[in-house]
Order: C-alpha cells, then sequence, then structure tokens
C-alpha cells in the first residue's frame, strides 16, 4: 500500500469530484453570471470593422484567426495595453527580468564562477522564474509591534512608484504612457516618492537596523536628488523644453552627452546612488546593518521591493538614454514591411497563410526607436551594473561629501557650459541644431 | 570626538540618543562573536566584544588524550591554519620527549606551514573584501584558495584538517611529482594575488573607505600586546620566523613587511605582502629541501615524558605569533596545555580602536584586525 | 591509555613527586651546566635586585623562569618593564595543582621594542591558594592584578578568572568572557571538574 | 587624477576577467583527482604513503583483532568498534574486526598509522552520506570491499587563466 494514497475509496473520489463540480458551479453562478450580465447589458462593446463586437463574434475568432487582427490593433490603441504592456510595466518588467539575469551571470563571469546553471536547462535562464516562485511559496513574517498597514503597504507602494516613473519614459515616437508637457518636473516628483517610502518601511517594521538602514537610504536619497536634478537641467536648456519626448526627438542630429559630458557622469553617479547600487549601497550594507531597511520583509514583499528596485533602474537608465544619448533617435535599421503579406500572405509550399490585411501592427520607424532605445538602454544597465564588480562600498560621510560638495558643483558647472553653449550660439537658433 | 568614557568599560550609561546594537551572533558581520556596540547618530560611542560562542574547551580536552591523539583535536580551532596552529605544540611536545627531527621533515613542515597560511590569508582575504561589500574580493580569494588546497591535499590526503604534524616530524612523505606540480601551482598563485592590486588594493574608493580608520599608534600596538599583521602595520618589525627562527626559517631568506600607517588598510595589506613572500618561502624550501631521507622519526607506541617541566614555544602563524605552553608531568597526557592564540591577543585592541569610530567602519576595523573567533574562543 | 587517566591517579602520582617542588629538576645555583650566558645575566639582572624574594625556575635558552610570591609579583613585574625593558604579555596561564593545594598562574613577557631580547620570553610565574570548594571571586583565591603594569593582560587575566576562578584585585572588568552567563558549575580548567565519561 | 586611473583600472581589470577562464569544478559532473590509491601507512618505516584520507579499507586476512586501531580512535572520535565477525569469515583468532561509524570518523587517519600488520588503509572514496545514521557505521564485511571512484578532474593552468579541465 502506498504511502500516498493510504486507503483508496472510489465513493471519496467520486464525492470529491462531484465537491469540485459542486463550487464551480456556484462561483459561476455567483460570479459568472453577473460578469456576464455586465458585459452584455452595461458596457458598451467597441465596434471594429463596422461590427459591433458581440460574445458570439468573439466565438468567430478560434474559426477566422484574421480576424483577431483589428481586434488586436483596437486594443493596442487603448491606454490599457499602453500602461500594462508595451512602453509600460510589462515591457519594463521583462527587461528588468532581462537585467536580472545579464547581470548575474556577468558577475559570475567577472569573478570567475558560472553562475546560475542548472535552472532551465541552459545556463540557468529559468533561475529568475524559480527565484520567484521560491519568494511566492515562503511565508511572510511580520514582526509583532510593527505598524502593520504601512508595513504592508510599503513594498506596494514602492513598485506602485516605480511603475509610475517608468510610465514617463518614451520608448519610441508616439509610444510613451505618460506624454505630459511637464513630463521632467513629474519624473522629479516621483522621484521624491522613493526616500518617504523607504522610511516609512523602515520606521513600521518598529526594528534597529531597519530603522538606520532607512535613515541612510533617506540621507542619500534626499542628498542625492538635488545633483540629481542640477544635473538634467542642462538639457532642459538646450531643448527649451520639459516634455521628455521633445527632449528626446530634439537629439536627432547630436546627442546631448556630446556637449554635456560632466552632466552626463553627474547624472550617472547620483543615479547609481538613487538606485542604492554599490558602491553605493548603504542603506543595504549587509556586513553593518543586515540588510538594511529591507531586514524585516521576507517572502513575496521582499520580491516586490525587489522588482520595484529593478523597475527603478530600467527607468533610470531609460532617463539617462532619453536625455543623454538621443532616446530613439539612430540609423534606420528595420528592413520595411514586405507588402505582399498584406495582398498574398505567406507562401508555404501548398499551404497559404493570409493574406493579413490587418497587418503591420507597428509601423516601422516606432520599431528602428524601439530597438535603439533598447540597445542604449541595455548598454547604459551594464554600465550601471559593472561596479557591483569592481567597487566596495563607500561609507556615509563619503557620500554626503559626494553629493553636497562635489557633485552639486559640477552639477552647476554643467548648467554653466550649457548656458554658454546657447549664449556663443553653437546651438539653439542659427547654431547646429 | 571626545567621549569620556574610562578605557576598558563600556555599556553602562544608557540615555536617550545612545542605541545598543547587538551586532552577532546572528549578523552577517561579525562571525562567531559578538559585539555590543553603542552608537550615538553614526558614531560608536562604546563597544565590548563577548567572544565564546565558540568555546569548546580544547585546553582541557588536551589533558585527557595522549601526546599523539591530541593532533587531531588540537587543530580545530583554526581548521584554515590547521598546520599553523598544531606547530607550536608539536615543537613543544618533540623538546619535551626529546626527538630529534630529519631534516627532510623539517623542510616539509615549513613548505606545509607557508602554504597553510596562504590558505588561511586567503579566506580572511574574501571575508574583508565581502564585509567591504566587495563580492570580487569575496570569489576571487575563495576560489584561487583551491590552488594551494588542492596542494595541501596532495600532500596530505585532507583538504581542511590536515593532521600532518606529530612529534618527530610529518604524517607522510612527499607524493612523487609533487614540487613541479607545487612550482607551477605556486606560481601561478603569486600572478594571480598580484592581479589583486588593481581590483581591490590600489582602488581608490578601498583606500579612501579603510585609510586612516582604526588607527592603532606604534606604542599602542605594543602597549596591547597585539602581534602579527596588526604589529607589523603599526611599524613595530617583528616576525617570530625572522627574530626566532624554528625548524628551518635560518636557512630561508625572509622578508618582513612593515608598514607605519597602523590604519585598517595598512592592516589589510600586511597579508596580502605576506602572502607574496610565503610563495618565495615556499620556492626557497622546494629548493634547498633533500631531495631524499626520512621525513618522520619512529616513536614508541605512547610516548612519556621526563619529569615535571613545562615548555613555552612558539611560531608565526597566519594571524601573528602563536604559542603553547605546554606542563608535562611523567605521563602520555600533557598536564596542562594552553594556546596562547593571537586572535585573543589582538582582540583587546577592538574596543580602543572602534571607541569614536562610526558605524560603516566597524566591519572593517573588526575583520583587519585578523581576528578568527574559532581560534580566541579555543 | 588515556582511560587511566581518571583523577584519582592524576592526584596521587604526582604527590610521590612532591617533596621536589616544581622547578626541582633544573636547579641553576646547583647544576650551572653551559648556561645560556645571555638569558644568565637577565635572571642575574632579577636577583641582584630582589634577593631571597624571587627564586630562578629555569635558564634555558631563550627563556627565563621566574617564580614569585603573590605579595612580590607586582614590584617583580614593575621591575621586569621598566628595569629590563620587557613591554608585553603574550599569555596568561593557570595551572591548577591540587597536591599542593595551589593554582599558578604564568605570564609569559616579551618584549617588542628591544630587538635583543626579541626571542626571549619571561616566564613569571605565582601561585594562588586553592579552595577546595570555590566560590569564584569570593574566596582566598586572590592575586594581585598586573594591568596597570601590563595593558595587555586584560582579556587574559578575564579568562585565568573564569577558568580558574582566580580573582584578580585591582582589575577593573572582572567578569565573564567567554563561558556561557549562566554558568554555575565549578571553573572548567580546575583538575577536579572531569569531563563526562573520562 | 590618480582616482580616476584607479577607477579606470580597476574598470579594465574587471572587463578584463569576464574574459577568462570559469574556475568553478562542477562537483557532482566533474570530481577531483587525486593523488595515488588514499592514505597508506608503512609500519617497518614508521612513515605513511601520501594519498586522500577517505573511506577505510579492511584487509581482512591480514587483521588480527588487536584492536590498536580502536586505541588508537579513542582519544580523537571514537569511532571504531571492535566487532564479532561471523564464523565464516573468521580470519583470526579472537574474530574481531574494526567496524567504523562514519558519523563519527574525522578521517584524521592515526588508526591507519596504529595498524602494524598492513592491514588498515583509507582509499580515495569520499562520498559517504547516507539517509540514516545506521547507514553511516560501516562493518567488516562493508570495508573489505575496495570503492569504485571515477576521478579525473585535474587543475590545468594555461595563459588564460586556471579550470579545472
Amino acid at each position: 500500500m502506498s504511502v500516498i494514497a493510504p486507503n483508496f475509496k472510489l465513493s471519496e473520489f467520486i464525492k470529491s469530484l462531484l465537491d469540485n463540480v459542486f463550487w464551480i458551479i456556484l462561483i459561476l453562478v455567483l460570479i459568472g453570471l453577473p460578469a456576464v450580465f455586465m458585459i452584455l447589458f452595461v458596457i458598451e462593446l467597441p465596434v471594429i470593422d463596422g461590427e459591433l463586437l458581440t460574445p458570439f463574434l468573439a466565438l468567430t475568432w478560434m474559426a477566422d484567426p484574421s480576424r483577431i487582427l483589428p481586434v488586436v490593433q483596437a486594443f493596442m490603441a487603448t491606454d490599457i495595453f499602453r500602461v500594462m504592456a508595451f512602453p509600460g510595466f510589462g515591457f519594463a518588467a521583462l527587461l528588468a527580468a532581462a537585467t536580472i539575469f545579464v547581470e548575474r551571470k556577468m558577475l559570475a563571469k567577472l569573478q570567475l564562477r558560472v553562475g546560475p546553471f542548472y535552472c532551465g536547462k541552459f545556463e540557468g535562464i529559468l533561475q529568475l522564474m524559480g527565484d520567484g516562485l521560491k519568494l511566492i511559496s515562503k511565508e511572510i513574517i511580520i514582526p509583532a509591534k510593527a505598524d502593520k498597514p504601512i508595513f504592508w503597504a510599503a513594498p506596494v507602494l514602492f513598485v506602485a512608484t516605480a511603475a509610475a516613473f517608468v510610465a514617463f519614459i518614451p520608448v519610441a515616437p508616439g509610444w510613451v504612457v505618460a506624454d505630459v508637457e511637464m513630463g521632467l518636473l513629474g519624473v522629479f516628483a516621483v522621484i521624491g516618492f522613493f526616500p518617504i517610502i523607504t522610511i516609512l518601511s523602515a520606521w513600521s517594521a518598529n526594528s534597529k537596523f531597519p530603522f538606520i538602514g532607512g535613515i541612510r537610504a533617506l540621507f542619500q536619497m534626499v542628498s542625492f536628488e538635488i545633483p540629481l536634478i542640477l544635473s538634467l537641467l542642462g538639457a532642459v536648456m538646450l531643448t527649451g523644453s520639459l516634455n521628455l519626448s521633445e527632449i528626446a526627438a530634439s537629439q536627432s542630429s547630436f546627442p546631448w552627452i556630446v556637449f554635456l559630458p560632466i552632466g552626463a557622469i553627474v547624472f550617472f553617479i547620483t543615479m547609481l546612488a538613487e538606485l542604492e547600487r554599490i558602491p553605493f549601497d548603504l542603506p543595504e550594507a549587509e556586513s553593518e546593518i543586515v540588510a538594511g531597511w529591507l531586514t524585516e520583509l521576507s517572502g513575496m514583499m521582499y520580491g516586490l521591493v525587489q522588482l520595484g528596485t529593478y523597475l527603478k533602474l530600467y527607468a533610470f537608465a531609460g532617463l539617462f538614454v532619453v536625455i543623454f544619448l538621443g532616446g530613439w533617435n539612430g540609423p534606420m535599421v528595420v528592413p520595411p514591411f514586405p507588402e505582399e503579406l498584406l495582398t498574398k500572405g505567406i507562401e508555404m509550399g501548398p499551404i497559404v497563410a493570409g493574406p493579413f490585411p490587418g497587418l503591420p501592427l507597428f509601423d516601422q520607424e516606432m520599431l528602428n526607436g524601439a530597438l535603439w532605445f533598447v540597445l542604449k538602454t541595455v548598454a547604459v544597465i551594464f554600465f550601471i551594473l559593472l561596479p557591483r564588480g569592481v567597487f566596495p562600498r563607500i561609507r556615509v560621510d563619503m557620500l554626503l561629501n559626494l553629493g553636497w560638495t562635489k557633485l552639486i558643483g559640477l552639477a552647476f558647472v554643467n548648467i554653466f557650459i550649457a548656458l554658454g553653449l546657447l549664449y556663443a550660439g553653437v546651438l539653439g537658433p542659427g547654431g547646429l541644431q | 570626538m571626545t567621549f569620556t568614557l574610562p578605557p576598558g568599560l563600556a555599556l553602562q550609561k544608557v540615555d536617550e540618543r545612545i542605541m545598543t546594537l547587538n551586532v552577532g551572533p546572528q549578523h552577517p558581520g561579525s562571525g562567531h562573536m559578538r559585539i555590543i556596540v553603542q552608537i550615538d547618530g553614526d558614531y560608536i560611542v562604546a563597544c565590548d566584544p563577548d567572544p565564546g560562542y565558540v568555546h569548546r574547551g580544547e585546553e582541557k580536552m588536551a589533558e585527557y588524550r595522549n601526546y599523539i591523539t591530541n593532533i587531531p583535536h588540537l587543530e580545530r580551532p583554526v581548521i584554515h591554519d590547521s598546520c599553523n596552529v598544531l606547530y607550536p605544540y608539536v615543537l613543544g611536545a618533540e623538546e619535551l620527549l626529546g626527538i630529534e627531527v630529519p631534516e627532510r621533515a623539517k623542510y616539509v613542515r615549513v613548505i606545509a606551514s607557508e602554504l597553510n597560511r596562504c590558505i588561511y590569508i586567503m579566506y580572511w582575504l574574501a571575508i574583508y573584501g565581502i564585509f567591504l561589500g566587495h563580492s570580487t574580493m569575496f570569489m576571487w580569494p575563495a576560489g584561487d584558495r583551491e590552488l594551494l588546497i588542492d596542494l595541501m591535499e596532495k600532500m596530505t590526503g585532507a583538504r581542511v584538517t590536515h593532521a600532518h604534524f606529530v612529534p618527530g616530524g610529518v604524517r607522510n612523505d612527499l607524493p612523487p611529482n609533487f614540487e613541479d606540480v607545487c612550482l607551477r601551482q605556486v606560481n601561478y598563485f603569486e600572478k594571480r594575488i598580484k592581479e589583486y592590486a588593481a581590483v581591490f588594493y590600489d582602488n581608490p574608493i578601498l583606500i579612501s573607505r579603510t585609510q586612516d580608520t582604526g588607527v592603532l599608534s606604534r606604542e599602542d600596538a605594543i602597549r596591547y600586546g597585539t602581534t602579527g599583521s596588526v604589529l607589523r602595520a603599526s611599524g613595530v618589525d617583528y616576525d617570530l620566523r625572522v627574530k626566532e627562527p624554528y625548524d628551518v626559517y635560518d636557512e630561508l631568506d625572509v622578508h618582513t613587511n612593515v608598514m607605519k600607517e597602523g590604519d585598517s588598510y595598512a592592516r589589510s595589506r600586511i597579508p596580502w605582502l605576506d602572502m607574496i613572500e610565503s610563495c618565495n618561502i615556499i620556492r626557497q624550501a622546494l629548493q634547498k629541501m633533500p631531495k631524499s631521507g626520512s621525513v618522520r622519526v619512529k616513536l614508541k607506541p605512547n610516548p612519556k615524558t621526563k619529569g615535571l617541566e613545562s615548555v613555552y614555544k612558539r611560531v608565526e602563524s597566519g594571524r601573528g605569533s602563536l604559542g603553547c605552553y605546554i606542563v608535562s608531568d611523567a605521563k602520555t597526557e600533557p598536564y596542562r596545555v594552553k594556546l596562547s592564540v593571537p586572535s585573543f591577543r589582538n582582540l583587546i585592541a577592538l574596543p580602543n580602536l572602534l571607541r569614536g569610530e562610526k558605524l560603516g567602519n566597524m566591519p572593517s576595523v573588526y575583520w583587519s584586525l585578523n581576528y578568527w573567533p574559532v581560534e580566541a574562543d579555543r | 591509555m588515556s582511560t587511566e587517566t581518571e583523577n584519582p591517579p592524576t592526584d596521587a602520582k604526582p604527590e610521590v613527586k612532591t617533596p621536589p617542588p616544581k622547578p626541582a629538576p633544573k636547579k641553576p645555583e646547583a647544576a650551572p651546566v653551559e648556561m645560556p650566558a645571555f638569558e644568565k645575566s637577565i635572571s642575574d639582572k632579577i636577583v641582584e635586585k630582589f634577593g631571597d624574594k624571587i627564586e630562578v625556575g629555569f635558564v634555558k635558552e631563550d627563556r627565563v623562569r621566574i617564580n614569585v610570591g603573590r605579595e612580590n609579583v607586582h614590584e617583580v613585574a614593575e621591575f621586569i618593564r621598566d628595569g629590563l625593558n620587557y613591554d608585553h604579555v603574550e599569555s596568561v596561564s593557570g595551572v591548577d595543582y591540587p597536591q599542593d593545594n595551589e593554582i599558578e598562574v604564568v605570564y609569559h613577557i616579551g618584549s617588542y621594542t628591544e630587538s635583543s631580547l626579541a626571542r626571549q620570553v619571561l616566564v613569571l610565574a605565582t601561585r594562588a591558594q586553592r579552595e577546595t570548594n570555590p566560590i569564584p571571586g569570593n574566596d582566598a583565591t586572590k592575586l594581585p592584578t598586573l594591568r596597570d603594569v601590563f595593558y595587555s593582560v586584560e582579556f587574559h587575566e578575564r579568562e585565568v578568572f573564569e577558568m580558574f576562578g582566580v580573582f584578580f584585585e585591582g582589575h577593573p572588568d572582572n567578569r565573564r568572557l567567554l563561558l556561557p552567563e549562566d554558568w554555575a558549575d565549578l571553573p572548567p580548567l580546575r583538575k577536579d571538574f572531569a569531563i563526562k565519561g573520562r | 587624477m590618480g582616482t580616476a586611473t584607479g577607477i579606470i583600472r580597476a574598470l579594465n581589470s574587471g572587463i578584463k576577467h569576464i574574459a577568462t577562464k570559469r574556475f568553478t569544478l562542477r562537483y557532482p559532473e566533474e570530481k577531483l583527482k587525486f593523488v595515488g590509491d588514499g592514505y597508506q601507512f608503512d609500519p617497518s618505516t614508521g612513515v605513511g604513503i601520501a594519498g586522500l584520507k577517505g573511506r577505510h579499507m579492511l584487509f581482512h586476512d591480514h587483521c588480527t583483532g588487536c584492536q590498536l586501531c580502536s586505541i588508537a580512535c579513542e582519544g580523537v572520535a571514537e569511532a571504531i568498534a571492535m566487532v564479532k565477525v561471523p564464523e565464516e569469515q573468521k580470519q583470526n583468532k579472537k574474530s574481531i574486526m574494526p567496524q567504523i561509524d562514519y558519523g563519527k570518523c574525522v578521517f584524521c587517519g592515526l588508526c591507519v598509522d596504529a595498524c602494524p600488520f598492513y592491514a588498515l588503509y583509507m582509499t580515495n572514496d569520499y562520498e559517504l552520506s547516507s539517509f540514516s545514521k545506521e547507514g553511516l557505521i560501516y562493518t567488516p564485511a562493508q570495508l573489505q570491499v575496495k570503492p569504485y571512484v571515477a576521478q579525473d578532474s585535474e587543475i590545468q593552468i594555461s595563459d588564460r587563466g586556471a579550470t579545472h579541465g
């Protein structure tokens, strides 16, 4: 007799099946039917190609896949797609996941190790998924005297703020979640939330090491926000706009890093500090204060904070690309869309798939822009990751000294360079751009 | 910053501003010990080291075992440096039992001792690196250590706890072709550790981080009775391999590395220079070693000492001078064995160095003292 | 083999040798067999200064042993520091002698500053009265501390206090060091503290 | 400018090492090769022969049941017990032979040094883990078996770094 099923009885097996069926029916009746009624009678369904989208029409997609393309196109035009999938959260999370994998493999290579190796058969590509599953299945432990609502809310807020930051980054011409006129100011406002969330989480844990870590994070972020803002002002002056899409578009011939290298360096260093990456990972300095403000977080709460951190990393790298490296601008490398797909479709011997009148989903310019943006972002991310291998952590007083004296001074030098370029007529009206 | 706390006395007055932190034993920055730290803002006002979490009474155990069976457990305090921690005991037992060691055995001991010193320092360096947040400096030494561990394993048959030295020589002869393999791997090892300079020792961030922190002046280093790299980093030229050469160190050319600064950086650089020096010593010893000959004197099964007498022998281990005081009373077991370990001697400097330091300097100052908690507790 | 080392034989066997106490085999005055000259000069200096108050245990190569009574140990240590330029204590070991009813405390003193003394270790031994039923800190097992002479003995003397119950009078910090805070047994390195099963 | 050169040198060294060979020994697939056949001892000269101190190997035809290995282990780990062997395996008068508890053994090899009859040696086998404590106790019959080991990886040094080849 096996241990797993000590005494198997057919009657109990049937009973368990019937139980499942009962619950499924009950849930369908209680939730599914009202939902169907809501869809049918309350929500106004969109009109696609002159036909009203009805549940019946949805069923016909299975028979004719080409009918799905207009629906997809309509969906891609909605805001929910932009927020959830392409320039927004999904795209950023995908890049963040790739970043984590690349970071681990690259760091391992630098340290003459192998890194993640066994998970996913090939060089451990599924390691992140395994880690995520582990984090989800972990118990969440909350300190007894913690301020529970804030403690619960802090990781969620952290991810939400990071996602809000991602929303400002334009990926390709016209492809940005929030194309606001004062985009850069919005970015500064969102960055300003991070120290508050950190200190909230640290304070609510009611523990010593998180508290010290939170205070350190507060020091670090507040003191580096000023050079961060100042270092970006040079680009704003040259462009004359706070809209990130306009800043990116204005660099069609020269990226601003050619004229403002000091600003780029200052922004890069402050970026490392804002991201709490080595050499500026004081808030998580494990040999001094265990894990800093993350000490008491466990399970998926910790996972959320990590997700937020890597989203933030992507967003900062994207901001660097948009402001200093010319955003999506680059030579056209994507081939034009093959027209015969629209008329003939794909011929694979006797079978002909298509034609697909709904294609192309993305135009050539957008694909090219996104490609250049991703390439540049990956390059910047590489340089963000590299210091982790070669630098030790610095100390709080050195950090504050660096932030308040050197970087702010350099940021002002950068502003004067920008002003000089404008007044000398090198740039601006009559100049190069 | 001046604080008017009496030296050596810590942790009595606690007021509102002062926060007490228990750094250890369940803390990534302490090892098997606890440092009770009181901080005012970011400054440490008082510090009280609390060792003893891994105390296992080696000295008491040694009184119940005979001179040979003491060997496997007396090396347990520092398993990474197990040849060196056994060395003074073996020298003392030889003097008590009246044994003359063969020449080849002395050279084998010197090679094993120097290899073990490098193995220990690499482990220490790995932890020093990770304490400073430098993960590459954790992985590189931990990996390059394997070269020497491989040599020790070829030589003694065990990777970590060798139990190789016995009164009367060493347990077994070198394996065939050992000299070539040893020379090749030691040369590569030296090339590797010289590559650490660019990433670690000449790294400006590391230098600015560790320079002028935890400064131990020459007078204080002598007064506290510190030893090893801590002492030599404070400008005292004292190395037992030169000053009181045991076995065949008087026939080898040993250079002592001394730095004057006495800060955390100097204390971390001295062991690195020592490793390069150890590679030189190994090469010399391989060259001068007699190519054949016995490596062990045959002893009677249970050797007894002559009478009630005592002996104090010391060697230079990876952490400093390591002494062993043996009292014997004409029996097969020693009457009393006392290990005078360098970690315990250096520990006294910790509260004095940390007072007035910043909290961020605590790991680097603490670990630069070359402190090994298990050895200090014995 | 080692099972023979129960407590009774440990007590019984050295008692046969008790008449020549500890330093018996090496009497420097009686048997001056090629005594090393430099070490002899060190011991001579101490003998010259203190005369009968001290007893030279042995003079071997690089090692000189001085036995002192507990009332003189402090001034002898001061002379060793000021007159002979020894500057630090390497180790403080206690040795329990139940048959003499004494606990010996041995200081191994070395020198970093004086280059001629670099290979020398001066062994300063003193003895405290041993109690059959010790109450650490509150019985007659007491010695004057040497912390004000040699700063480096601080932790070593703390260790000897908890391991042997020798209270060092004048030591500023006679707390527990290695043993757990709730240790209520005998001081563990005394000979009457037996290991389980042996 | 010293700081800037130092930082650039550090970054350069880091990037250079991305192209260096990996040093990791991938343990279950590769196993390190050891010298010789395991630690052995020659009582006539009193000197051992170098080799890995792994699992013991007992030669029944040499063992006289003298208990010297057990006595040597007494002060170290108390891992060796002398047990009665069945009549059909009897090789010596007392018909006792060592049985080794690898849950206690520290692999110091003093028992091998103690054996005066060339009966107890050590082998290259170090993979002794078991699901139960009883599985770690090796009887004389188990100790008689020569273990199968497949260890062939050695440290190889080239210009691009050392690897376990």
